[in-house]
């Protein structure tokens, strides 16, 4: 890579020094095109932010586009129901590669409130790679917009060899589950729903060390 | 004059208001660029739980009565009681999580909370990469200051405060007086020994 | 798909396929994840079966393992844009299940928060049936800057814009100071002036008069036949308002209209909306008007282990998108036995096939729109 | 004005008609009828001219399970009259086989849709439903969830915050949760 | 093409004669392949800027100075998009629509002069080439609703194909008005007609009553042409989902919004040239100081069209599909044709306060009768009792 030194001697004479890897991150993360995807009261919240007070169109994020093949960023808004998961995973499969999923609200997270229903699929990642999650039931407009600043930091810090799209082995087509007798078969989907071995239980011990 | 564009060229004409009144108007323009200029929520507001305590972070107002744990609707908070070597409970929580991925910020802890010890936050900025052990708040992240809880919500933490010490001081009064009434029968009872 | 020419019988009859679309799940306006089977013929639609259960979030049971105050924020997420009145509705219920008598002070507050959450809910339904016809935005984004006033009164005082928990058993959890009633004031006063401006951008529009004069009619009866209830009854003539019927809570000493149209088609729901948010606007001058002191909440009922006496009930109230009714059942302990919520936008998709058979797909999509459904209420 | 049971014995000859109380603030009774009059009662309820119930406002399905019936309520009101809720039940057995109830979408249009739900939601079968399809769950679903003894699926893999019901299915699930919540499940 | 074949000739006087030819013509398109896609990129930022405004709110702003760089971002980063065809398209076609759409978009550029003298090709029949390369990009919309085996875009197909050619037939006609008055076809000598009279405006056709007439259609077959609002049933975001390209991802689908602007722009183009007096303004003469000044009137009348374009798409909703063909068969082209028949009054009755009377007279009463027939959009009257 280009030592900062170099580069910052170049930029005073007004050169400027930019690797195509800081170019193209720099065009996916202006101009972010989310897919129009609301399920429930989040979708409320994320239309807000597109209107006049919240104004996501400052971020050049206010193309809704309908058609999956458009779209760039999935902001799963709401509660994602086991009859409504095959047709996520599907729009998700249906996007052109780079693409990103903001899991806006408890109920795309964990199921939320609504966790302990026999209809709820007990959050989005279950089955689709989740990049930013945004607690809050419906998280206010300027944290969604905190979220795709986010979104925005980890795309600059993306690099080409990491990125799934640029890894011929990665998968693309993601496991559509298929609704059973009884619920969805499969129950997760293994590659992406990995939980954590254990569960940090940091007790007050640990915690004063810590803090 | 009702010639038939009439309605289209109205239609026009405000779009066209609002179009040279937004360089002009501030109603015409409400936007609050979001990283820079922030909407100043209001006193009420509320995100998610914290939990107070007065002088240092060991001694929170929270005795871990488990009374929030089992009014939450969404079953988000997770109480252990933190007991000495020999098992006799200290009115102190061990561990407090909160799973902010699953609560609904509807406060209904804060209400049935009979220690004034859990209040709503107002910060919003919580969206988070992972999302197993990053969304749940334990209990060194819930711990704030009641000086925060006063800087955020000045008129509500007055109340608490005028409260609390109202209760410090009928607690105290009662003390005195069972103190004052043991003593009253301690005096009374020794002439009644030394009568006999 | 037509048939090829070659295919072309004898006779030279040639024979055309009627085209099955699923106006699917995840469609622009859909009001969220609602599908409609359609079967077009060229352009006009010859059959619609709506399918719903896509956010089916099982509430009814939840509801049945939750104490009674438990389930007051969940009726928040039923519609989630007037979350006032379906606190309301609630409330009203398990009052009329237990006998509790409601504070003067909290009743008139009550009619407040009611109606201001009915002006912001008719502003978006008109915002959002304009964005089907076509009119990208711009009508939508000015009834959202004055649903963000509302909203910022709404936060003021219960905390949350959307999801306001804010009504309890026996009262509303906290008091108006005037701080709060002057803000309610200022929106009540701005209020006409966006409803003019909104008026003249589309209500004598032509593209509007031709795309929604004459369609999607609903008769008077099938309309009382298919219990819709709301705007949607009484742009077909229905005279049926329950804030007139039952006159709970204040609105018995309110004096105020209710529109009624004749035609009931796209356009006559459109309107009746319009006339509606006029007729909040006479209601909110008049309760903020002579609002009473005293308390705002009764003071018998307990917050936590509430208990009603055993036996069953149902209350309604008028909620901006029709009837909204919970019928409950109690078996004397701290949880409701049974919990179940009468849905006024499951109801009145009833009718919805019998409104679009004959029309364009272009026309379906403005007649879902003038129903103005909202899938947290019709899936529950 | 609401009819009073003695004046439907007479105009329905052979209902059987049983007055069950409401909770006492509500006052709401209801005319608790036989599936065999149903009909016959909700069409004489509609057409007759003092009480002209036309307006089928609420109908739903109730799991008495400890009394081994579920029950239909009906609520009706009048729109031309102006007059407030008349309560029809039903009962049917809770058997899957026996469970069915005549269906009144044929006197009122808007039973449809709340027919098909307590269908899909109890398994309570409706004679003569014109369309008698799954309306909320997914069609491949067998069961019928809102019955009091239906067990969810046990998808608990992870829980941060598990207590008393949740907390027991977690263990058996072999969920991730607390340590000192599984310690918790042994006393 | 002449005066920049003389002025090289001129200037490289010793280089040998085909070279100069070639450069010569390939300087024009060099200037159309480099302006016209820039004010495409442009125009997609001022939109989203103006529809901002409209809805009391800022357009883009971050990326860049004012969102300039915005179109850069924009473009680089559906540059760099996966390009997902699917299945069981029909792959040739699939790939051929968007070439299709762009190619008829800048074709009609040649034909617009944009300075006196400047124009890529002085055809004699200028604008009859613009109006009927214009139509070719209905076949490549259907093609691509065709090929993407999708009923959405097969829908959007079949209304693209409709729409464009019911709206050709009133937009010809309206053109043909000017060609009789003008008495050429050639796109040139019609701006040279619209000069002279009081600060080169007073001759502009659009303040002839049966200019203005012509001009009202052109803007209407323009809208519809482009599939613009109120007319873009083709690409309905609400009802079609995304219409005929509901199936192209990536640099395609930028190419299908590239073409969509450009037959925008040139229908915009071909009514500044026909009705607005193309480069004719206060200042523009032969000279290279008036030919400056003239490019910039040609510019800014293009502006104006294009704001108007921006300014209708945010106020009114969109017509039915047999509202749309009703009005242009009903409405729009007997217009036309009466239109027609008021240049012929205006060419015959010499005195001109009679002519003006006469022409302004016959289009009022024609104007009257056909809004008369056609009363479908006139408010009925509602009454509406309180109960």
């Amino acid at each position: 890579m280009i030592d900062e030194g170099l580069k910052s001697e170049l930029q005073k004479q007004g050169v400027f020094v930019v690797s195509t890897e800081w170019l193209y991150n720099w065009g996916r993360k202006s101009s972010i095109w989310p897919l129009q995807f609301g399920l429930a009261c989040c979708a409320i919240e994320m239309i807000a932010a597109a209107a006049a007070r919240y104004d996501l169109a400052r971020f050049g994020a206010e193309v809704f586009r309908a058609t999956p093949r458009q779209a760039d960023l999935m902001i799963v808004a709401g509660t994602v129901t086991k009859k409504m998961a095959p047709q996520v995973v599907r729009l998700f499969n249906q996007m052109p590669e780079p693409k990103y999923v903001i899991a806006m609200g408890a109920c795309a997270i964990s199921g939320g409130p609504f966790k302990d229903g026999y209809n709820v699929l007990k959050g989005v990642d279950r089955y689709i790679p989740v990049d930013v999650h945004i607690p809050g039931c419906p998280p206010r407009p300027e944290a969604l917009l905190h979220a795709i600043i986010t979104l925005q930091e980890k795309i600059t810090g993306q690099h080409i060899d990491q990125t799934r799209w640029y890894d011929a082995t990665a998968t693309t087509e993601f496991p559509i589950p298929v609704c059973g007798e009884h619920d969805l078969l499969p129950a997760a989907n293994p590659e992406v729903w990995q939980p954590p071995k254990d569960y940090r239980d940091v007790t007050n011990e640990e915690s004063t060390k810590k803090s | 004059m009702n010639y038939p564009g009439k309605g289209l060229v109205e239609g026009l004409a405000v779009t066209a208001r609002n179009f040279v009144g937004s360089y002009f108007y501030k109603d015409r323009l409400t936007t609050v660029q979001y990283p820079e200029e922030r909407i100043q929520t209001p006193e009420n507001s509320r995100t998610f739980p914290f939990l107070v305590f007065d002088e240092s972070p060991d001694k929170p107002r929270c005795t871990a009565c488990k009374i929030c744990e089992v009014e939450c609707p969404p079953k988000c908070i997770y109480i252990v009681m933190d007991r000495d070597d020999k098992g006799k409970p200290l009115q102190r929580p061990k561990a407090f999580d909160i799973d902010i991925s699953v609560c609904m910020q509807c406060q209904i802890c804060v209400e049935v909370c009979p220690f004034e010890s859990i209040k709503m936050d107002n910060d919003y900025e919580k969206s988070k990469y992972g999302r197993f052990n990053d969304l749940v708040q334990r209990l060194p992240d819930l711990l704030k200051s009641n000086d925060y809880y006063r800087q955020i919500k000045p008129v509500k933490a007055a109340e608490v405060d005028a409260k609390l010490k109202a209760e410090a001081e009928a607690k105290a009064a009662k003390k005195a007086a069972a103190v004052a009434a043991a003593a009253a029968k301690a005096a009374a009872t020794p002439p009644a020994g030394s009568a006999t | 798909m037509i048939a090829a020419p070659s295919t072309i019988p004898a006779g030279g009859a040639i024979t055309t396929q009627l085209l099955e679309i699923s106006i699917g799940p995840q469609h622009p306006s859909t009001h969220g994840v609602f599908r409609m089977d359609v079967v077009l013929d060229g352009e006009v639609v010859r059959a619609l079966k709506p399918v719903v259960g896509y956010l089916h979030r099982n509430h009814e049971q939840l509801a049945e393992k939750m104490s009674w105050l438990g389930s007051m924020p969940y009726t928040d997420r039923l519609d989630y844009f007037n979350s006032m009145s379906n606190n309301w509705a609630y409330a009203l219920a398990v009052e009329k299940l237990a006998g509790i008598k409601v504070p003067e002070r909290a009743e008139y507050i009550r009619v407040i928060m009611a109606e201001l959450s009915r002006l912001q809910n008719h502003a978006s339904a008109i915002g959002f049936l304009l964005q089907d016809c076509g009119a990208w935005g711009t009508p939508l984004l000015y009834a959202f800057k004055e649903r963000e006033k509302i909203l910022d009164f709404f936060e003021t005082v219960s905390g949350s814009r959307m999801m306001c928990n804010y009504f309890r058993f026996g009262g509303v959890r906290v008091d108006l100071n005037d701080e709060m009633l002057a803000m309610a004031r200022k929106i009540v006063a701005e209020f006409p002036k966006f409803l003019d401006e909104f008026e003249k951008l589309m209500t004598t529009n032509e593209v509007v008069l031709a795309r929604c004069q004459r369609v999607g009619i609903l008769p008077k009866e099938l309309a009382i036949a298919g219990s819709i209830s709301g705007p949607v009854a009484r742009a077909s003539g229905v005279e049926y308002d329950i804030r007139k019927v039952d006159k709970y809570g204040v609105y018995g000493q309110l004096e105020f209209g209710v529109p009624v149209g004749a035609v009931g088609d796209v356009y006559d729901r459109y309107y009746i909306r319009v006339l509606e948010m006029r007729e909040s606007v006479k209601i909110l001058q008049q309760v903020l008007r002579d609002i009473p002191a005293g308390p705002v909440q009764a003071v018998e009922v307990k917050l936590r282990g509430f208990k009603i006496p055993a036996g069953d009930g149902y209350g309604r109230v008028e909620g901006a998108k029709g009837e909204l009714g919970f019928y409950l059942v109690s078996e004397g302990g701290p949880k409701p036995y049974r919990y179940h919520i009468r849905p006024p936008s499951f109801i009145n998709l009833t009718v919805l096939e019998d409104m679009c058979v004959g029309h364009k797909v272009a026309d379906a999509i403005i007649i879902l729109g003038s129903i103005d459904i909202v899938l947290g209420e019709v899936d529950r | 004005m609401i009819p009073t049971s003695e004046q439907l014995c007479a105009a329905v000859p052979g209902a059987v008609i049983e007055i069950v109380p409401s909770t006492p603030a509500a006052a709401q009774p209801a005319m608790l009828v036989d599936r065999e009059h149903l009909v016959a009662v909700a069409r004489y309820l509609k057409n007759e001219p003092s009480c002209q119930l036309d307006f089928c406002s609420c109908v739903t399905g109730v799991d008495y399970l400890a009394k081994g019936f579920i029950e239909i309520v009906y609520h009706l009101y009048s729109v031309a009259l102006k007059h407030g809720p008349v309560v029809l039940k039903v009962r049917a057995p809770r058997e899957l086989n026996q469970c069915h109830v005549p269906s009144l979408t044929t006197v009122w249009r808007g039973c449809e849709f709340q027919e098909r739900e307590a269908f899909d939601l109890y398994g309570v079968k409706f004679d003569g439903h014109p369309d008698l399809r799954r309306i909320l769950m997914w069609n491949e679903f067998t069961d019928h969830p809102m019955r009091k003894d239906y067990v969810p699926p046990a998808d608990y893999e992870w829980e941060p915050t598990p207590h008393d019901e949740v907390l027991k299915r977690t263990k058996a699930a072999g969920g991730i949760m607390p340590p000192s919540a599984a310690v918790e499940v042994k006393k | 093409m002449e005066t920049i074949y003389q002025l090289l000739h001129v200037t490289f006087a010793n280089v040998p004669a085909w070279t100069v030819q070639v450069a010569a013509f390939l300087i024009p398109i060099a200037f159309i392949f480099g302006v016209y896609p820039a004010i495409f990129a442009l125009t997609t930022l001022v939109e989203r800027k103006a529809l901002g405004r409209i809805q009391n709110r800022y357009g883009p702003n971050r990326v860049g100075i004012f969102g300039v760089l915005q179109p850069l971002a924009d473009g680089l980063k559906i540059l760099l998009k996966e390009d997902i065809v699917p299945r069981v398209a029909d792959k040739f076609t699939h790939f051929l629509a968007p070439v299709l759409i762009v190619v008829p978009g800048l074709l009609v550029y040649l034909v617009v002069p944009v300075a006196p003298g400047m124009v890529a090709v002085d055809l004699k029949i200028g604008v009859l080439f613009a109006l009927a390369v214009g139509t070719m990009s209905a076949i490549a919309l259907f093609m691509a609703g065709w090929a993407s085996r999708n009923k959405f875009s097969l829908l959007g197909a079949v209304r693209a194909v409709a729409q464009v050619v019911s709206y050709e037939v009133p937009t010809v006609m309206a053109g043909v008005a000017v060609i009789m008055a003008a008495g050429t076809l050639s796109t040139l000598t019609i701006v040279q007609r619209q000069g002279g009279g009081i600060l080169n405006i007073s001759n502009w056709y659009v303040f002839r009553p049966w200019g203005l007439v012509g001009f009202v259609l052109f803007v209407i077959g323009g809208l519809a042409e482009s599939a613009r609002c109120p007319f873009d049933l083709p690409e309905a975001e609400s009802e079609l989902i995304g219409g005929y390209h509901t199936e192209y991802s990536g640099f395609k689908f930028a190419l299908f919004q590239m073409g969509e602007y450009l037959a925008g722009m040139a229908m915009a183009g071909v009514t500044v040239t026909l009705f607005l007096g193309g480069y004719m303004g206060p200042g523009s003469g032969p000279g290279l100081v008036g030919s400056l000044i003239a490019m910039l009137w040609f510019f800014s009348k293009l502006a104006g069209m294009i704001m108007l374009n921006i300014w209708i798409r945010g106020t009114w909703p969109r017509l039915r599909v047999d509202q749309l063909m009703g009005f242009a068969w009903k409405v729009l082209l007997p217009l036309a044709l009466v239109n027609i028949v008021a240049v012929g009054f205006w060419h015959f009755l010499t005195p001109r306060p009679l002519a003006w009377v006469v022409t302004t007279g016959w289009l009022v009463i024609w104007f009257l009768v056909l809004t008369k027939c056609n009363a479908s959009a006139i408010l009925e009257k509602r009454e509406y009792r309180y109960v």
